[in-house]
């Protein structure tokens, strides 16, 4: 049945077997889902994000529900590139699926270490650079509101590795095009987007916010309509391959990102409600293809008609 | 070993005391026998609203021929659990368990203390029985300390009181046992036991926990609590329900309640 | 009962009943939900968009349901200031409620125009300049993108009328805060905000947007944590009066908004789902303060501990 | 007139033909008797997805001595649809309503054509009651014609074989009735009616109204169409059923499906 659809899609240099990822923080290290779902069966991996030195993360609460979605303020806690490519990276390697590092810094400098040491070894396919961070308190705006400051990123870790290299945009910008282009300008392979929205929430019972962190990053079907918009303006705007994410649930949220012009998706809260939803998006629009009699995934990508 | 989400379909869901519900779940085979301390996520199946899953700790579990048998002891605390004490018989529901850790059972222990705030009683209930049942320990070795704010919130004493003979309850406004608080209760008791002879197994509210924390400062007592943090994922992945842990250094770091606990080493637990 | 609390707020010189008033688009002129609610309790009534001359409006579908919220492109369809003068007006002033005119232009001029005529007739008690229009296709950014073009706006009609002038911010920015500023520096009595999140939503069947104007503006629910957030940033920025909007449902939601610091709220789309939705806040809000014992409205508004 | 949001108890909620269901709403007195063609906003309550609530037409309508029971006869079409039609008996639903105008009868027409497609027999069925009933109209001057795609879309011809004498059916595939559209049965039976003692009622897809749009262009035949825009209010507030219609100059506007309509002049309806 299968064997009649073709699936696989190309982000620059990096094939694919079909265009599920799963979204950075969401999905650990590939381990914590691997027994519900098949992890061969992925388009790609995307890890939790990376930093130089391990990271201690946010003090709890650091999540709360919303409408749709839920805030989070982990605040990028994670066990560092050494730790990673010696305890993780060796799991990844069994699986015969795209590893993509996603990886930030606080520093141009910080990117460079990072994507230069994980570009010294083997098993992984692309490194994602994460210039969002709404989550972690810095002096001034992300790199991702400003696009030199994201072009600067995007050159520096460029320097550095040979591997495709996709930026992740930040949502909460004026004109996310413009970000974009200024990314693509500076050499990066592909652009995903989006990260989280900045949101709040508060506790009336404490008059305190729900979150230590006071705000946190809105994910979930919530930002789905913001999140495809902004993926249809800059499709139109950039040349290279565009990365969907931003409240994936269903097969038909994820084609819906295909038709306004993604040549991927990535699957982030939809994990923690239903962990196998890649699955179960992969499957769905496989059976897309079929009813509507088209053999190949790219007779999908960008056919909205306006 | 393959995890899957199981359609519970819910054999009944009863109000056994005010805002108090019972729920019991039939579910497929393949379910995984839980330890006491583990849990589920549970959410209604096709319902995005609540939007996540809750967990609720496995208050008892039998294996039948053709299905396995869960029992839920939750308090409406908000959203989440006003749906589901709304189920009816037949409704389905979702489940993803059991999840996380469980209570070490150390067989050296010759005392076994229990000390739960409200609904804490419900992992608690599950570990005093496998231990009755598993010979490890007896009636007489076992005391359960129980607290609550006030007689309505003491819940499953009845059960209780077949594995320990010895059970304390407390109030906050003496509507049931004595007047005060479970903590004191043990303080008070403390003396009775060897603190290298007992094993003290803890859930229930923060404040109850650091509470015993303190208490248990500065004593041999070894004590392991069970923490409450919101969830997402339940499985590890989202880092979310994070509990501030000292690790071995004594450096404070951030695990996740629900796959590094629920159930922690008091002591190595920071408060704020 | 309910005389032990007090609920009174002032907007600049606008001394209002309560802090609950009706988002802009979302309550028609009054008429639309007076069987369901007594306007007279109301906080303050926002009308519809007013333009210079009247407007047709995107052609339809106009509205699409998503996740906790919706997307609606109505183009600001409206029967222009005059019509209003003459047809709307005189049924507002049967009622004892403060009466705000939002309006918005194309041009500096017209804005001037819209609240020149409007400065010129009895029954209205407040201005509410909208400067994002979203929906509205236009050269270039919106005005609320553009600190120098909202500030520049806010002074024109500032100069044009006596009536406390309200500026409502879109959240389509990286920093609103920043606008909030440069309109509180124009003369701005008061900032609203925030109006809808520009999204989108495709239909498969079709391969076409859901909306004929292609993208629409997200309300509801979903919206709140950014909302709430965006409104927190401006009540730390500014000094004079915000007015919280975007997905109040409940009292608890307005309460929310009143602890993060604003002086009052607007409830939008609850309405369509609950026409008596103002009417249940208002009641929510008594209750709150009375079963913490707090006699007025002010006690709660910018308690926030972080 | 104060108006209120109704909880409706649901009497009873079937499946009268696959993917078709007749839910019995019972009401409180206050609610209006209404009129052919309007409609209610109907949403399960306290539920918060789907979002919106869903327009419904009224289908049939009776008053009895504590309580008014309304009928609506509708469709899978979607999630809001599937939700409702889960629906067991007992549980409540928010309604407001009746809303919208109806269809206007005019009592010197001595011929009365209704054209249905699909689900769009739903309101005519409560207006040819009405018509028959108030004795406006005779069974034999009232023809229906009722189209839908096979015969598993033929819904509630039982009702309207009491009311009319002369009833049409046509199917896409000639499952049910005559194979071919609606409009080219009543098309070809055009000329034996006199256009201006004629009034025709017409509800159903927006591709039936414009093609019957089309057959009308030239003639003097009156005709009343029902139309359907997604909804937010219902109430006329938020603007976003709009359908686009000519002014009295001819100029295009745009008008609301909920408050303007649902029922307008076939001639004035702007097709794009
Ligand atoms: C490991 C574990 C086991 C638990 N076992 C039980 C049990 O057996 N019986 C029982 O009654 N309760 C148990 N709880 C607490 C239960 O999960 C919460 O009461 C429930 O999630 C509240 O959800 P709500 O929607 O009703 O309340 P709301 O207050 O509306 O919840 C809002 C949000 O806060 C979260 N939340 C609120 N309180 C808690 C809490 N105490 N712990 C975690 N998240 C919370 C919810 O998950 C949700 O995301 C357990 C919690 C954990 C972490
Ligand atoms: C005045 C009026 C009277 C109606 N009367 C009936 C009736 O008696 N019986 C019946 O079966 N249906 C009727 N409909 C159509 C019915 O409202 C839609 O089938 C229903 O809203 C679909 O919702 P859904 O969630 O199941 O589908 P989805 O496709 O999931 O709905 C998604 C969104 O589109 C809207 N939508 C989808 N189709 C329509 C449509 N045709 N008209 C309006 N909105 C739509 C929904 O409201 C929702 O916002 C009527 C519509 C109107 C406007
Ligand atoms: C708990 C959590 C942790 C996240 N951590 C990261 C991260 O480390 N790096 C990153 O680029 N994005 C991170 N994200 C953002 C997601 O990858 C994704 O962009 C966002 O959640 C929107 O997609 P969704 O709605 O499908 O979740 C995180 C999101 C969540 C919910
Ligand atoms: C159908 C619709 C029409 C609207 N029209 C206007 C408008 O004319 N002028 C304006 O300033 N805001 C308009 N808005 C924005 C609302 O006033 C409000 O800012 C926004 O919907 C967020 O609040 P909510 O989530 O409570 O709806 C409109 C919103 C909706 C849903
Ligand atoms: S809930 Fe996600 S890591 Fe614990
Ligand atoms: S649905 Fe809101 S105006 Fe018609």
């Amino acid at each position: 049945m299968k064997k009649n659809v073709n699936l696989a899609v190309a982000i620059g240099s990096l094939k694919i077997k079909n265009p599920v990822m799963t979204a950075s923080g969401t999905f650990g290290y590939g381990e914590e889902y691997a027994g519900y779902v098949d992890l061969n069966k992925l388009g790609a991996i995307v890890v939790k994000g990376l930093s130089l030195k391990p990271r201690l993360g946010n003090p709890p609460p650091r999540i709360m529900e919303t409408a749709g979605g839920m805030l989070n303020a982990v605040g990028l806690q994670n066990i560092g590139v050494e730790a990673f490519i010696k305890e993780k990276l060796p799991y990844l390697k069994n699986f015969d699926v795209a590893v993509i590092a996603n990886i930030y810094g606080e520093t141009y400098a910080e990117y460079s270490k990072v994507a230069a040491r994980l570009s010294s070894v083997k098993g992984l396919h692309a490194l994602e650079v994460n210039v969002s961070c709404p989550n972690v308190q810095k002096g001034g705006l992300s790199f991702g509101c400003d696009p030199r400051a994201a072009a600067e990123v995007t050159r520096r870790v460029k320097g550095e590795t040979s591997l495709p290299v996709i930026v992740k945009l930040t949502p909460n910008v004026t004109d996310i095009a413009v970000i974009a282009a200024a990314v693509e300008k500076a050499g990066a392979d592909a652009v995903s987007l989006i990260n989280t929205l900045t949101g709040m929430s508060v506790d009336l019972k404490t008059r305190t916010p729900h979150l230590k962190n006071i705000t946190g990053g809105l994910s979930g079907p919530a930002i789905k309509p913001v999140a495809l918009r902004m993926v249809w303006q800059v499709v139109q705007r950039v040349s290279i391959p565009v990365i969907g994410i931003g409240g994936i649930m269903t097969p038909e949220d994820a084609l819906e990102f295909l038709i306004a012009g993604a040549k991927a998706v990535q699957i982030g809260t939809a994990n923690f409600i239903n962990p196998r939803a890649t699955m179960d998006v992969i499957d769905g629009i496989t059976n897309y293809l079929m009813e509507n009699k088209i053999r190949d995934i790219k007779d999908v990508i960008g056919t909205l008609r306006t | 070993m393959a995890k899957e989400i199981f359609i519970g379909e819910i054999v009944s869901n009863e109000e056994i005391q005010k805002e108090f519900f019972l729920m019991k779940v039939k579910l497929d085979l393949s379910f995984d026998d839980p330890q006491p301390g583990q849990f589920i996520m549970i959410r209604i199946a096709g319902l995005n609203d609540p939007f996540l899953s809750r967990p609720i700790s496995i208050y008892s579990f039998s294996r039948g021929k053709n299905y396995c048998t869960i029992e839920l002891l939750y308090r409406v605390a908000g959203k989440g659990t006003r749906v589901l004490a709304g189920l009816i018989k037949s409704s389905q529901v979702e489940i993803n368990g059991p999840l996380g850790g469980s209570f070490e059972i150390k067989a050296d222990k010759k005392q076994i203390i229990f000390i739960a705030g409200g609904i804490g009683i419900a992992p608690l209930s599950l570990l005093a029985k496998q231990l009755y049942r598993s010979g490890c320990s007896s009636k007489e070795s076992m005391s359960f300390y129980l607290g609550a704010k006030t007689a309505d919130a003491i819940v499953g004493l009845d059960k209780l009181q077949k594995l320990c003979y010895n059970i304390n309850v407390r109030t906050d406004d003496g509507s049931f046992g004595r007047k005060g608080l479970v903590t004191e209760a043990f303080q008070k008791d403390m003396k009775k036991y060897s603190a290298t002879d007992t094993m003290i197994y803890a859930c229930g509210p923060k404040a109850m926990v650091k509470a015993l924390s303190k208490i248990l400062t500065g004593t041999k007592f070894h004590c392991q609590a069970s923490l409450e943090e919101r969830m997402a994922c339940g499985t590890g992945a989202c880092v979310g329900c994070a509990v501030g842990i000292k690790d071995n250094k004594g450096n404070l770091t951030y695990k996740r309640v629900c796959a590094d606990g629920p159930v922690f080493d008091i002591r190595q637990i920071v408060w704020e």
